[in-house]
C-alpha cells in the first residue's frame, strides 16, 4: 500500500484537483484521474521527504472552517484600518514560540497567519521554535500570540500529532 | 445588473492595478516594488476571474490559476536574490 | 588541336619545377625540364609557317561560355606567328641564359615554374582568337611578372617593384576587359576575326569613344606608355633575364601587341590618332630623356624601352598603313636588340657585381668578346646604319613626315621625332662608353668574359641584328610581310626592306640624329647639372605613390572610422535605415483604413496607461538593474492581461509563464553582471537616442494604425472551418501550431533546444562560482516554509501541466504552454532546495530529453510518409470506449509531446546550468586538446 | 481601441529602442524584450482589434478573432524567449571573459 | 437573483482589491504595507471566485473549479509574503551589501 | 520516396542532428562519422534536386497535406535547388576542415552544425514567408552557437554584435511580415505575391513601407552597406570552418531578396512596389562595393581582409541582381556561387595560413616565413586572384558576366566602374597581404613549427579546384543559371505551381 501510494492524501487531493480543473466528473475523468494521483506521488514523493506520517482529516477541515471564517472577519477588521488614519495603526513585531515539530505543520501555522490580515508570519528561528510575526494593529502582543498558539497551532498539532 | 456590476468591479480593479503600479514605480526599496509586482499578478487574477464571467467564457480561468500556482515563482526568485545575491544555489 | 598543344605546352612545365626533388644543383635540370616544351612549342609554331605564310590563318575553337561570347579560340594569323616567334624563340634563349645567370643557391623551381607560367600566357595572348580569352591570358601575364618581379623577396624593391606593376598592369587589364566586352558587344562578337571584321560599325557607335578609353588604358599601362611609363623602371628590381623577356622583348610588347591587333577595327579615327599618337610621343620623348640620365645600367635600358614603346605607340597612332608596317617592324626589332643588350647588362651585373654606371669602367679589357656583343646592340639601339634598328628608326622618321605633310606640313612629328632620336644616340653612348673609359679597376670584382654558354643567347640575337641590319629584306622580310599585312586587315602599301634608300629626307634625319646625339653626349655632364636642378620634384611615380599613399591611409581611416567598433553607432544605423524605409514611402500618403473604430473600455485604458508606464519607466531606470527588472515584469503582466482582453487565451498563458522564466533568467544572469550599469557618457546621445526611439516607435504605431483600420481578409477563415472537422480540434490557435502549421513549431521547438544547447555550449569550461560577485548574504539558504510549499505544489503543478498537454487541442494549454508549467514546477526545486538537492533526486538528463522531444515531434511528421502522406500529415479518430465514452486519438497530441518534452528539456538545461557549475559530465566536458596549434 | 493598440506597440517599441542603443548588455537585453512585447502585441493587432470570441470553437458561436496571428506570435515567443535566454547567458559569459559588461566587450569612454 | 449573488460578489471583490492596493500604496512603512496585499489575496480573489463559480454553475453543470485558485493561492501567498519579509529584514541589516540595488529608487 | 525528396534537405540534417545529440560527447569519432555521413547524404540529396529542378517547373511539396495557401509549402525551383547544393558543398569541406581539431574546442559541434544546415535548407526551400522568418531564427542561433564556439573573448565579443543585431533584425522582420499579412490576409508568399498584384492604390504605400522594411531585414543578413559592420568582426573571430561555413549565410540574405522581390514585389505588382527593390538596392550595393573593398584595403589583419572581401563580393553580386533582368540575376548568382566558394576557402586558407605565423598570427606586418610558404602561398595566390577577379578563375568569369549583364541599362557606368575599381582595391588589398606574409620574411623571427599534413590542406586545395570547376563549367553552369533566372522572372510558374489553377 505504502508502495503504491506513498502520499495518499496527495492522491486523493490530486483526484480532486484533476476532478475540479476539468469542472466534470465522468468515468473517465475518475479512471484517468486515479491513474495520474497513483502515479504522479510516485515519481514526486522523493522530492517530499518529510511528508507528515499522520494527517488527520476531520481535525483539518475543522481548522480549514475556522480559518475562513477568521480571514473574514479580519479582513473586515481591516478595512477600517487601511482606510482610517494612518496614525491610529499601531504595528509591532511579536514573537511567537512554536511548539509544533513537524516542519509542514509550522508552514502551515506560519501560512495561516500570515493568510490572516493583519499578521504576517515574518521568520521562523533557525531552530524552528519561535516565529517572529508582524501585527499590524496590536493592542495586547500577548493576547494575540496566545489567540494564535491556541486557535491555530493546537488545532494543527491535532491534524499533524 | 451583471453588465454594470462589473463596469464598477472592472473600474475598481484598473484602479487598484494603477495603485500597484504606482507603488511599483515609487519603491522606496526593492522589497517594495516587489511586493507591487506580487500584488499586481494576485489582482489581476481578479481581473481574469471578472473578465471570464462578465464575458461568459471559461477559458480564462486556467491563466489565473497559473498565477495562482506558479505568480508566487518570480517573488520568490526576486526575494531570494535580495536575500543571497543568488537565485540558485 | 595544334594551336591547343602549342598554347599547352609551356604550362605543362609550370608545376613540374615545384615537383622536382630539391638537392644539388638543379639549374641544368629544371632549364633542361622547361626548354623542352618550349623548343616542341616553337616547332609547332615553325612547322605551321607554311600554312600562315601562304596567308592560311589556322584556328581552333571550343566552346567555353556561350552566353557570354567567350570561347577558347586559338587563332594564328602573321601577326600572331610572328610574336609567337619571338615569345617562343627568346623564350628558349632566355632559358639558357638563366640556367647561368641564376645561382645554384636560389629557389630556382619557383622561377622556372614562374617564367614557364609567363610563356604559356604570353603565347596564349598572342594567339587569343576570342578578345576575353586575350584579356584572360593579358591578365595572366602580369600575374607572373609579378611573381618574377619579386623574385627576390628579400629585397624591398623587389617586393615594391612587383606590386607597383602589377596593380598598374592590373588595373589596365580591368580596364582592357571592359573594353573588349563593349567591343564586343558593339561587334557582336567577342571572336577575333569577327570583330576585326566589324571596324565599320564599331566606329560608328555611340560607346566607341569609352570602349577605345578602355581598351587603350589597357594597352599603355601594360606597354608602360605615359602617365604610366613608371612601373617599368621599378620592374628592374628582377633577375635580368625576367628583364630581358618580359620587360623588354615580349610582355611590355603586350600593350602594342594589341594595339597592331586591333588596329584594322580601331584606328583611323580622330581618337585612335589623337590619343595614341600622342601619348606614343610623349613617352617616346619622356623614356629616352629619362633614359639620358639613369646611372644604373638597367635603368638606362628601362627608360630606353619606354622610349621605344612610346615610338611603336606612336607608329601605330598614326594610322598609316606604313606606319603600321613600321610599328610591326620596329617592334620585332626591339625585341631582338634590347634583349640582347638586357643579356650583356646581366652579365656586365653577374661578374662586376655592380650595375651602376658611375663604377663601371674599362670593361673591353677584361670581356671583349661580350663587349664587342654590347656594343653592336648598342648601336642598333641608337640607329646606327647596318643593324636592325636604323631600318625601323628610318621608317619611323619617313612616316613622321609624311604624317606631318598629311596635316599641313607643321613639321612637329618630324622634329620631335629628331629629338627623340638624339637623345636615343645620346644614351646609348652613354651605354657604350662604361666598355672603354677607364682601366677596368674599381668594381667590386674584377670581371672576366662569363660561361660560354651564357654568351649563346647573345650571341644568337646578336646576330639576328647584324643580319637584318644588313639584308633586311631576305631575313625577315617575310615575316614582317605577313605580321604587318594581318595588322592592316589587307593589302600591304609598298615599302622597300633595304639597308639604302638613297639620299633623302629620312636620311638627314638619321645623321641629325646620329650627330645630335654625340654632340648631347658630350655635353651630357653641363646637361647632368641642369636635369639636377630642373627635374620635377613630383615625378609622376611619386604621383602614383602619393595617391597610393593616401588611398591606403584614406582606406584604413574611413573602414576605422565606419567600423569603429561600436555596436550602438550599428544599432543606430539599423534603425536609422528601418525608419528611412518604413518612412520614405508612407510620407505624404499615409491614409487610416475605414474600418469602424472598436470602442474601449476604462480597463483598457488603464491597462494602456501602465503599460506605457512601465515601458518608460524600464527604460528610464534601466541603470538600477533590478529596479528595471521589476519594471519590466510589469510589463509582461500586462502584456499577458493584455492578450486576454485581445481574446488569446493561449497567449496570455504562454506569455504569464514566459515571463515567470525570463526573470529567473535574467534574475540568475545578474548575478555575474553589474548591479548597476553606468551612467551614459554623453547627454547628447542619449537625446538623440530618446528621439530616435520615439520616432521608431511612432512610426511602428503608424504602421500598426494603418493596418488595424483597414478591413481585413484573411486565410484564416479556413482554419476557422476546418479546425474541427479537418484538424480534430477546437482549439483553432492550437490546431494551426501542431497541425495547419506544424512546421513552423517544429522549427521553434528547434530553435529553442538549440538555444539551450548554447548555453551549454556558453558555461562549458567556465567556473561561475569564481565570477559570481560577493556581498553580504542571509544565512538562511533554504527557507523552511517555501521549501515546504514547493515540495507539496509539484504533483499539483505536474498534473495541471498534464492537463493543459492533454486539452491543448480543444481548449487553450498544449505543449508548450504544459512544458513551461513543469519546467518552472522542477525549477522552483534548485530555487528553494539548490541544486544539489534538486539534481540528486530529479535524475532527468536534459540533453537526451530534448533529443527525445524533437525526435519525437519528427518521428509524428515522418510517421504520415509511411502511409504515402506528405511531412506532418496529422490524422486523428474517435475510439468509443466501453463504459469511458468516446475519446479523440491525434496524431496531433503525439507532436505535442514532442513539443512538450522539447521544453521541458530546454527549459531546465538552460536554467540549471546557470544556477550552480555543476561537475560537468564527461559528455559535456571540451575534448582534450591535442595539436596545440589548434588552441584558439 | 486601435489607436490604444497603436500606442502601445509604439510605445514598447520606443522604450525597447531606446534601451537597444544603451551600452551594456543588461539595458541591451531588456531592450529586446520590450521589443519583443512591442512586435508581438503588433502581430496580434494584425488580426485586428474588434469585437469576436477567443479562437476556440464553442457552440452558437461564429464571430472569432483571426487565430492566425496568434499562433504566430506564440511561436515568436518561444523563438523569442530562446534568444533571449541564449544572450542573457551570452552576455554574462562575455563579461566573465572580458570582465566588462560593456556591449563592445571592452570600456569604451 | 444569481445576477445580484454574482454582481455583488463581484463588486466585493473588487472592492477588497482596491482596499488592499490602497493599504499597499499608502501605508507608512514596508511591514505595514505588507498587509494590503493579503486582502487582495484572500477576500479580493475569492470573493471574484465566488461570483464565477456562481455564475458558471447556472444553466448545466455546475462549475467548482474556482476553487482551485483560491487553494493554490493560500499555498503560495503565505510563501511570498514571507520572504519579502525576510528580504526586508535582512536589506535592514545590512545596507549597502546585496541591498545595493535594493534601495534604488 | 521520391516524391519527398524536397523535404530531405530539411529532415536528413534534422534527424541527423538530433541523432548527434543522444550521442555521447565522448565518442568523438562516431560523432564525426554521424556527422560527415549526414553531410555526404544531404549532398546527395542536394545533386539529386539539382538534376530534378530543370526537369519542368518549380515542385511543390504540401507540409501536412495541407492545400496552399493554407498550409505551409516548400518550393523546389531552380534557384533553390542551387543554393542547396551550394550549401550542401560548403558544408562538407567545412567539416571536413572542422574535424581535423576544431570541433573539440567545446561540446555539442556536430549537432549543431547540422541544426544550422536545417535553417539553411528550410530558408532555400520554403515556400512561406513567416516559416522563411522561423528558419532564419534556426539558422540564426545555430549560427549564435558556432559563432562563439570555443568561447573566447574575440568570439565573445563579436557574438555580442552579431546577436544583438540579428535580434534587432528579427523583430524587424516580424514586423514586416506582420504588416505583410494584415494587407493581404495571407503568408503564402505566392499567394501574397497574388494579392499583392491586386492591392487597390491607399493600401500601396503601407505595403510598400513593409516590402522595404523586409529588404532592410535581408540586407541586413546579406551584410550590405550599412549594415555590414557585424561581419568583420564575426567572421574574424570565428573559428575557421564556421567562417567558411558562414560564406553561405550571408547568402541566405542575398537568395531571400532575390526570391521575394522576384516572386512577391516582382513586375506584376504595382509599379511603386515593383521596382522599388531596385531603387533601394543598387545604390546600396554599389556603396557596399566601395565601402568593402576600401575595408578590405584599409585593414591590417588578414582574417578581417576577407571579411571585407566578402562585403565586397555581395555588393558585386547585388548589384546586378538589383536589375531584376534575366541576366542581371543569372550574372548575379554566378558571381554568388564563385564568391561562396572561393572565400570559404580562404577563409580556411587564412587560418592554416595565421597559424603558421607564430605571435604575428594574421597581421599583416612583417613575420617569420611561413613554414610551408610554398604549398600555402600557391593556394593563396590562386585563392586571391580568384577572389579578386583575374583571370583564369570564376571572380573573373562572374564579373565579365555582371559587366555585360549590365551594359544595356542606365545604370551601367556606375556598376561597370564600380565593378572594375573593386578588382583594383581587391588586387591592391590582396597584394599587400600576400607580400607582407609571403616575402616581407623577418629572418630573424623563426619559423614556427607547425606543419599541415595533406589532409589538413584538402579542404582548401579541394574548395578551390571546386573554384576552377565552376570556371571550365562556367559555359554549362550559365545555362543552367539563365533558366533559373528566366524562372524567377516568370513568378507566374511558381504561383500556379503552389495554388494551382488559373493565374
Ligand atoms: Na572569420
Ligand atoms: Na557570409
Amino acid at each position: 500500500m505504502m508502495r503504491l501510494l506513498p502520499q495518499p492524501v496527495i492522491s486523493a487531493a490530486l483526484l480532486g484537483t484533476w476532478l475540479l480543473l476539468h469542472n466534470d466528473v465522468s468515468a473517465l475523468l475518475l479512471a484517468s484521474g486515479a491513474a495520474l494521483a497513483i502515479a504522479l506521488p510516485l515519481v514526486t514523493h522523493r522530492f517530499w521527504p518529510e511528508y507528515p506520517r499522520t494527517v488527520r482529516l476531520l481535525p483539518l477541515l475543522r481548522l480549514a472552517a475556522i480559518v475562513l471564517l477568521d480571514i473574514v472577519v479580519a479582513n473586515l477588521r481591516m478595512v477600517v484600518l487601511i482606510l482610517g488614519p494612518v496614525s491610529r495603526l499601531r504595528p509591532q513585531f511579536v514573537v511567537v514560540p512554536v511548539a509544533l515539530r513537524e516542519p509542514f505543520a509550522i508552514t502551515l501555522l506560519a501560512s495561516i497567519i500570515s493568510l490572516t490580515p493583519g499578521t504576517v508570519s515574518v521568520n521562523l528561528s533557525g531552530d524552528r521554535r519561535s516565529l517572529l510575526v508582524h501585527d499590524l494593529n496590536v493592542e495586547d502582543a500577548e493576547a494575540a500570540v496566545r489567540r494564535i498558539r491556541q486557535r491555530y497551532e493546537k488545532a494543527l498539532m491535532e491534524v499533524f500529532e | 445588473m451583471i453588465e454594470l456590476a462589473s463596469r464598477v468591479a472592472f473600474g475598481m480593479m484598473a484602479l487598484a492595478l494603477l495603485l500597484n503600479l504606482w507603488r511599483l514605480l515609487r519603491g522606496p526599496g526593492a522589497v517594495d516594488r516587489v511586493v507591487a509586482l506580487d500584488t499586481m499578478y494576485v489582482n489581476t487574477i481578479a481581473l481574469l476571474v471578472l473578465l471570464g464571467v462578465w464575458r461568459g467564457s471559461p477559458l480564462y480561468f486556467e491563466a489565473g490559476l497559473v498565477i495562482a500556482m506558479l505568480g508566487f515563482v518570480g517573488t520568490v526568485a526576486l526575494c531570494r536574490f535580495l536575500l543571497r545575491g543568488r537565485i540558485v544555489e | 588541336m595544334t594551336l591547343f598543344l602549342t598554347v599547352l605546352l609551356p604550362f605543362l612545365a609550370v608545376l613540374p619545377p615545384l615537383l622536382v626533388r630539391r638537392h644539388g644543383d638543379q639549374r641544368s635540370r629544371l632549364a633542361g625540364l622547361c626548354a623542352i616544351p618550349t623548343a616542341a612549342a616553337l616547332a609547332l609554331v615553325v612547322a605551321a609557317a607554311r600554312d600562315v605564310f601562304a596567308g592560311a590563318v589556322p584556328q581552333a575553337s571550343v566552346a567555353w561560355i556561350p552566353s557570354l561570347g567567350l570561347h577558347a579560340t586559338l587563332r594564328m594569323d602573321g601577326y600572331a606567328w610572328v610574336f609567337a616567334c619571338l615569345v617562343l624563340g627568346i623564350g628558349l634563349l632566355i632559358l639558357l641564359y638563366a640556367r647561368y645567370y641564376l645561382s645554384a643557391r636560389e629557389d630556382l623551381p619557383r622561377f622556372f615554374s614562374a617564367i614557364m607560367l609567363f610563356m604559356g600566357s604570353m603565347l596564349g595572348l598572342v594567339l587569343a582568337g576570342n578578345i576575353i580569352l586575350l584579356v584572360v591570358f593579358w591578365e595572366l601575364t602580369s600575374l607572373s611578372s609579378f611573381l618574377l618581379i619579386g623574385y627576390w623577396r628579400h629585397d624591398e624593391d623587389a617586393r615594391a617593384g612587383a606590386r607597383m606593376a602589377l596593380i598598374v598592369t592590373g588595373v589596365g587589364g580591368l580596364a582592357l576587359l571592359g573594353g573588349v566586352l563593349l567591343l564586343g558587344a558593339i561587334a557582336g562578337s567577342h571572336e577575333l576575326s569577327a570583330v576585326l571584321a566589324a571596324a565599320g560599325s564599331v566606329q560608328q557607335h555611340p560607346l566607341y569613344v569609352p570602349m577605345l578609353v578602355l581598351v587603350l588604358l589597357g594597352a599603355f599601362t601594360k606597354s608602360a606608355q605615359f602617365p604610366f611609363h613608371f612601373w617599368l623602371p621599378r620592374a628592374m628590381a628582377a633577375p635580368t633575364p625576367v628583364s630581358a623577356y618580359l620587360h623588354s622583348a615580349t610582355m611590355v610588347k603586350a600593350g602594342v601587341f594589341l594595339l597592331g591587333r586591333l588596329h584594322p577595327v580601331l584606328s583611323g579615327t580622330p581618337e585612335w590618332f589623337y590619343i595614341v599618337s600622342i601619348t606614343g610621343m610623349a613617352t617616346l620623348l619622356l623614356g629616352a630623356y629619362r633614359a639620358m640620365f639613369a646611372h644604373d645600367l638597367k635603368g638606362l635600358l628601362a627608360f630606353s624601352t619606354v622610349s621605344h614603346l612610346g615610338l611603336i605607340t606612336l607608329l601605330f597612332g598614326f594610322s598609316s598603313p606604313l606606319g603600321a608596317v613600321a610599328a610591326v617592324f620596329h617592334i620585332m626589332n626591339h625585341a631582338t636588340f634590347k634583349a640582347s643588350l638586357f643579356m650583356a647588362a646581366g652579365i656586365i651585373d653577374h661578374e662586376t657585381g655592380t650595375r651602376d654606371m658611375r663604377i663601371l669602367n674599362g670593361l673591353w679589357r677584361h670581356m671583349p668578346y661580350t663587349t664587342a656583343l654590347a656594343v653592336l646592340a648598342a648601336a642598333a639601339m641608337a640607329g646606327v646604319p647596318l643593324l636592325n634598328g636604323f631600318l625601323s628608326k628610318e621608317m619611323f622618321f619617313a612616316e613622321s613626315l609624311f604624317i606631318a605633310e598629311m596635316r599641313g606640313l607643321r613639321p612637329i612629328e618630324p622634329v620631335l621625332a629628331v629629338v627623340a632620336g638624339i637623345f636615343s644616340v645620346a644614351y646609348s653612348l652613354r651605354f657604350i662608353r662604361i666598355f672603354f673609359r677607364g682601366s677596368g679597376t674599381g668594381m667590386p670584382r674584377a670581371p672576366q668574359e662569363p660561361p660560354r654558354f651564357m654568351r649563346i643567347p647573345v650571341e644568337v640575337l646578336v646576330l639576328v641584328v647584324v643580319l637584318v641590319g644588313i639584308l633586311p629584306g631576305l631575313v625577315i622580310g617575310p615575316s614582317l610581310a605577313i605580321g604587318a599585312r594581318a595588322v592592316l586587315g589587307g593589302d600591304l602599301p609598298y615599302y622597300h626592306l633595304t639597308m639604302w634608300h638613297g639620299l633623302n629626307l629620312p636620311l638627314l634625319m638619321s645623321v641629325i640624329a646620329l650627330a645630335g646625339g654625340t654632340l648631347l653626349f658630350l655635353v651630357r655632364r653641363k646637361l647632368y647639372a641642369v636635369y639636377g636642378r630642373v627635374h620635377p620634384p613630383v615625378t609622376i611615380e611619386a604621383g602614383y605613390q602619393g595617391v597610393a599613399r593616401a588611398a591606403s591611409a584614406g582606406a584604413a581611416w574611413l573602414t576605422g572610422t565606419l567600423d569603429n567598433g561600436s555596436l550602438q553607432r550599428y544599432v543606430l544605423l539599423l534603425v536609422g535605415m528601418a525608419l528611412l524605409a518604413g518612412a520614405v514611402p508612407v510620407i505624404g500618403r499615409f491614409s487610416a483604413g475605414a474600418l469602424p473604430r472598436t470602442p474601449v473600455d476604462a480597463v483598457t485604458v488603464a491597462g494602456t496607461l501602465m503599460l506605457v508606464t512601465a515601458a518608460v519607466a524600464t527604460a528610464a531606470l534601466h541603470r538600477h538593474r533590478l529596479v528595471a527588472l521589476i519594471a519590466i515584469s510589469a510589463v509582461g503582466v500586462i502584456v499577458s492581461a493584455g492578450f486576454v482582453r485581445l481574446a488569446a487565451p493561449d497567449l496570455a498563458l504562454t506569455q504569464l509563464l514566459v515571463e515567470i522564466v525570463t526573470i529567473l533568467l535574467v534574475l540568475l544572469a545578474l548575478d555575474y553582471l553589474p548591479r548597476r550599469s553606468p551612467p551614459d557618457t554623453r547627454a547628447a546621445s542619449r537625446v538623440r537616442d530618446i528621439g530616435i526611439a520615439a520616432a521608431a516607435g511612432a512610426g511602428v504605431a503608424a504602421l500598426a494604425w494603418g493596418v488595424l483600420t483597414r478591413p481585413a481578409d484573411s486565410i484564416s477563415r479556413y482554419f476557422i472551418e476546418q479546425s474541427k472537422p479537418a484538424g480534430g480540434g477546437t482549439n483553432i490557435v492550437n490546431v494551426i501550431l501542431v497541425d495547419f502549421r506544424g512546421f513552423d513549431t517544429l522549427g521553434e521547438i528547434a530553435v529553442l533546444g538549440i538555444a539551450a544547447l548554447g548555453v551549454v555550449l556558453l558555461l562549458s569550461g567556465v567556473d561561475l562560482t569564481a565570477s559570481r560577485q560577493h556581498g553580504e548574504v542571509a544565512r538562511d539558504r533554504a527557507p523552511l516554509f517555501l521549501t515546504m510549499i514547493t515540495r507539496a505544489l509539484l504533483p499539483f503543478a505536474l498534473l495541471f501541466a498534464l492537463f493543459l498537454l492533454l486539452r491543448g487541442h480543444n481548449l487553450p494549454g498544449g505543449g508548450f504552454i504544459a512544458g513551461l508549467m513543469a519546467a518552472v514546477a522542477l525549477i522552483l526545486h534548485y530555487v528553494a532546495s539548490g541544486t544539489h538537492w534538486t539534481e540528486s533526486r530529479l535524475r532527468l538528463r536534459y540533453r537526451p530529453l530534448i533529443a527525445i522531444g524533437l525526435l519525437t515531434a519528427l518521428a509524428t511528421g515522418l510517421g504520415a510518409l509511411a502511409f504515402g502522406h506528405p511531412f506532418l500529415s496529422a490524422t486523428f479518430t474517435y475510439v468509443d470506449l466501453p463504459g469511458f465514452g468516446e475519446i479523440e486519438l491525434a496524431t496531433a497530441l503525439v507532436f505535442d509531446v514532442g513539443v512538450f518534452l522539447t521544453v521541458v528539456g530546454a527549459v531546465m538545461l538552460m536554467l540549471s546550468r546557470l544556477g550552480e557549475p555543476v561537475p560537468e559530465s564527461p559528455a559535456d566536458a571540451a575534448f582534450p586538446t591535442e595539436a596545440a596549434a589548434w588552441k584558439p | 481601441m486601435e489607436a490604444l493598440m497603436a500606442v502601445a506597440v509604439g510605445a514598447l517599441v520606443a522604450c525597447g529602442v531606446y534601451l537597444l542603443l544603451r551600452a551594456r548588455t543588461y539595458p541591451v537585453i531588456l531592450g529586446i524584450m520590450l521589443l519583443g512585447y512591442g512586435v508581438n502585441l503588433f502581430l496580434v493587432g494584425m488580426g485586428r482589434v474588434g469585437a469576436g470570441a477567443a479562437p476556440i470553437l464553442t457552440e452558437g458561436t461564429s464571430d472569432y478573432v483571426d487565430p492566425l496571428p496568434h499562433a504566430l506570435v506564440l511561436t515568436a515567443i518561444v523563438i523569442g524567449f530562446g534568444m533571449a535566454a541564449f544572450i542573457v547567458v551570452l552576455a554574462l559569459r562575455t563579461r566573465i571573459a572580458t570582465d566588462t559588461d560593456h556591449v563592445d566587450g571592452e570600456e569604451v569612454l | 437573483m444569481i445576477e445580484m449573488i454574482v454582481g455583488f460578489f463581484m463588486i466585493a471583490g473588487a472592492a477588497f482589491a482596491l482596499i488592499g492596493s490602497i493599504g499597499l500604496a499608502r501605508l507608512p512603512d514596508f511591514f505595514s504595507r505588507l498587509h494590503g496585499p493579503t486582502k487582495s489575496t484572500t477576500l479580493g480573489v475569492g470573493s471574484m471566485l465566488i461570483a464565477s463559480a456562481v455564475h458558471f454553475s447556472t444553466g448545466p453543470g455546475t462549475s467548482l473549479h474556482e476553487v482551485l485558485v483560491t487553494a493554490f493561492l493560500f499555498m503560495t501567498a503565505p510563501v511570498s509574503a514571507h520572504l519579502l519579509c525576510k528580504a526586508a529584514l535582512h536589506l535592514r541589516v545590512d545596507r549597502g551589501a546585496a541591498g545595493g540595488a535594493g534601495s534604488a529608487g | 520516396m521520391s516524391g519527398h525528396l524536397t523535404i530531405l534537405p530539411v529532415l536528413l540534417p534534422f534527424a541527423t542532428g538530433v541523432l548527434l545529440l543522444l550521442v555521447p560527447g565522448r565518442s568523438l569519432r562516431l560523432q564525426r562519422a554521424i556527422g560527415l555521413a549526414g553531410v555526404l547524404l544531404l549532398l546527395g540529396v542536394a545533386a539529386a534536386l539539382l538534376a530534378v529542378s530543370t526537369q519542368g517547373g518549380p515542385r511543390v511539396y504540401h507540409l501536412g497535406g495541407w492545400p496552399a495557401p493554407f498550409g505551409i509549402v516548400l518550393v523546389l525551383d531552380r534557384l533553390s535547388a542551387l543554393m542547396l547544393a551550394l550549401t550542401a558543398a560548403i558544408a562538407l569541406f567545412s567539416l571536413l576542415q572542422a574535424v581535423q581539431g576544431q570541433d573539440r574546442s567545446g561540446p555539442l559541434y556536430h549537432p549543431l552544425f547540422q541544426l544550422q544546415l536545417v535553417g539553411l535548407n528550410g530558408a532555400f526551400l520554403t515556400g512561406d514567408l513567416f516559416n522563411l522568418f522561423v528558419f532564419f531564427e534556426i539558422l540564426l542561433i545555430a549560427s549564435y552557437c558556432l559563432l562563439v564556439y570555443g568561447s573566447t573573448a574575440p568570439r565573445l565579443r563579436a557574438g555580442v554584435h552579431y546577436v544583438v543585431l540579428n535580434l534587432a533584425g528579427s523583430s524587424l522582420f516580424l514586423i514586416a511580415v506582420g504588416t505583410l499579412y494584415g494587407m493581404t490576409g495571407t503568408l503564402n508568399m505566392a499567394d501574397m505575391a497574388r494579392k499583392v498584384a491586386a492591392v487597390p492604390a491607399a493600401d500601396v504605400p503601407l505595403l510598400h513601407a513593409a516590402a522595404l522594411l523586409l529588404l532592410m531585414v535581408f540586407a541586413l543578413k546579406a551584410a550590405v552597406a550599412p549594415l555590414y559592420f557585424w561581419l568583420p568582426s564575426a567572421y574574424a573571430a570565428a573559428s575557421a570552418p564556421v567562417a567558411a561555413l558562414f560564406a553561405i549565410m550571408t547568402k541566405v540574405g542575398v537568395y531571400a531578396i532575390v526570391r521575394v522581390y522576384t516572386l512577391v514585389f516582382g513586375a506584376a505588382a504595382d509599379p511603386a512596389l515593383g521596382g522599388l527593390a531596385t531603387r533601394w538596392l543598387l545604390p546600396i550595393s554599389l556603396i557596399t562595393i566601395l565601402l568593402g573593398m576600401l575595408g578590405a584595403v584599409g585593414v591590417r589583419e588578414l582574417r578581417r581582409m576577407q571579411g571585407y572581401l566578402l562585403i565586397g563580393s555581395i555588393g558585386i553580386m547585388l548589384a546586378p541582381i538589383a536589375l531584376f533582368s534575366a541576366g542581371g540575376i543569372s550574372a548575379g548568382l554566378y558571381y554568388l556561387v564563385h564568391s561562396t566558394i572561393v572565400m570559404a576557402a580562404m577563409f580556411l586558407l587564412s587560418d592554416l595560413i595565421a597559424k603558421q605565423r607564430g605571435g604575428k598570427d594574421d597581421l599583416l606586418v612583417q613575420g617569420p616565413a611561413v613554414t610551408q610558404a610554398g604549398a600555402l602561398g600557391l593556394l593563396f595566390f590562386v585563392g586571391a586572384i580568384a577572389v579578386a577577379g583575374l583571370p583564369p578563375f570564376s571572380g573573373f568569369v562572374g564579373k565579365a558576366l555582371i559587366l555585360s549583364a549590365v551594359r544595356p541599362t542606365g545604370w551601367m557606368p556606375w556598376i561597370w566602374s564600380l565593378v572594375l575599381v573593386s578588382g583594383l582595391l581587391a588586387i591592391a588589398a590582396l597584394s599587400r597581404a600576400g607580400i607582407r606574409i609571403f616575402w616581407d620574411v623577418d629572418a630573424d623571427d623563426a619559423p614556427v613549427a607547425v606543419r599541415w599534413r595533406l589532409l589538413e590542406l584538402g579542404p582548401t586545395v579541394a574548395l578551390l579546384a571546386l573554384v576552377l570547376g565552376i570556371t571550365v563549367l562556367a559555359g554549362p553552369i550559365t545555362l543552367f543559371l539563365d533558366a533559373a533566372a528566366e524562372q524567377l522572372l516568370v513568378p507566374g510558374e511558381y504561383v500556379r505551381a503552389v495554388l494551382g489553377g488559373a493565374p
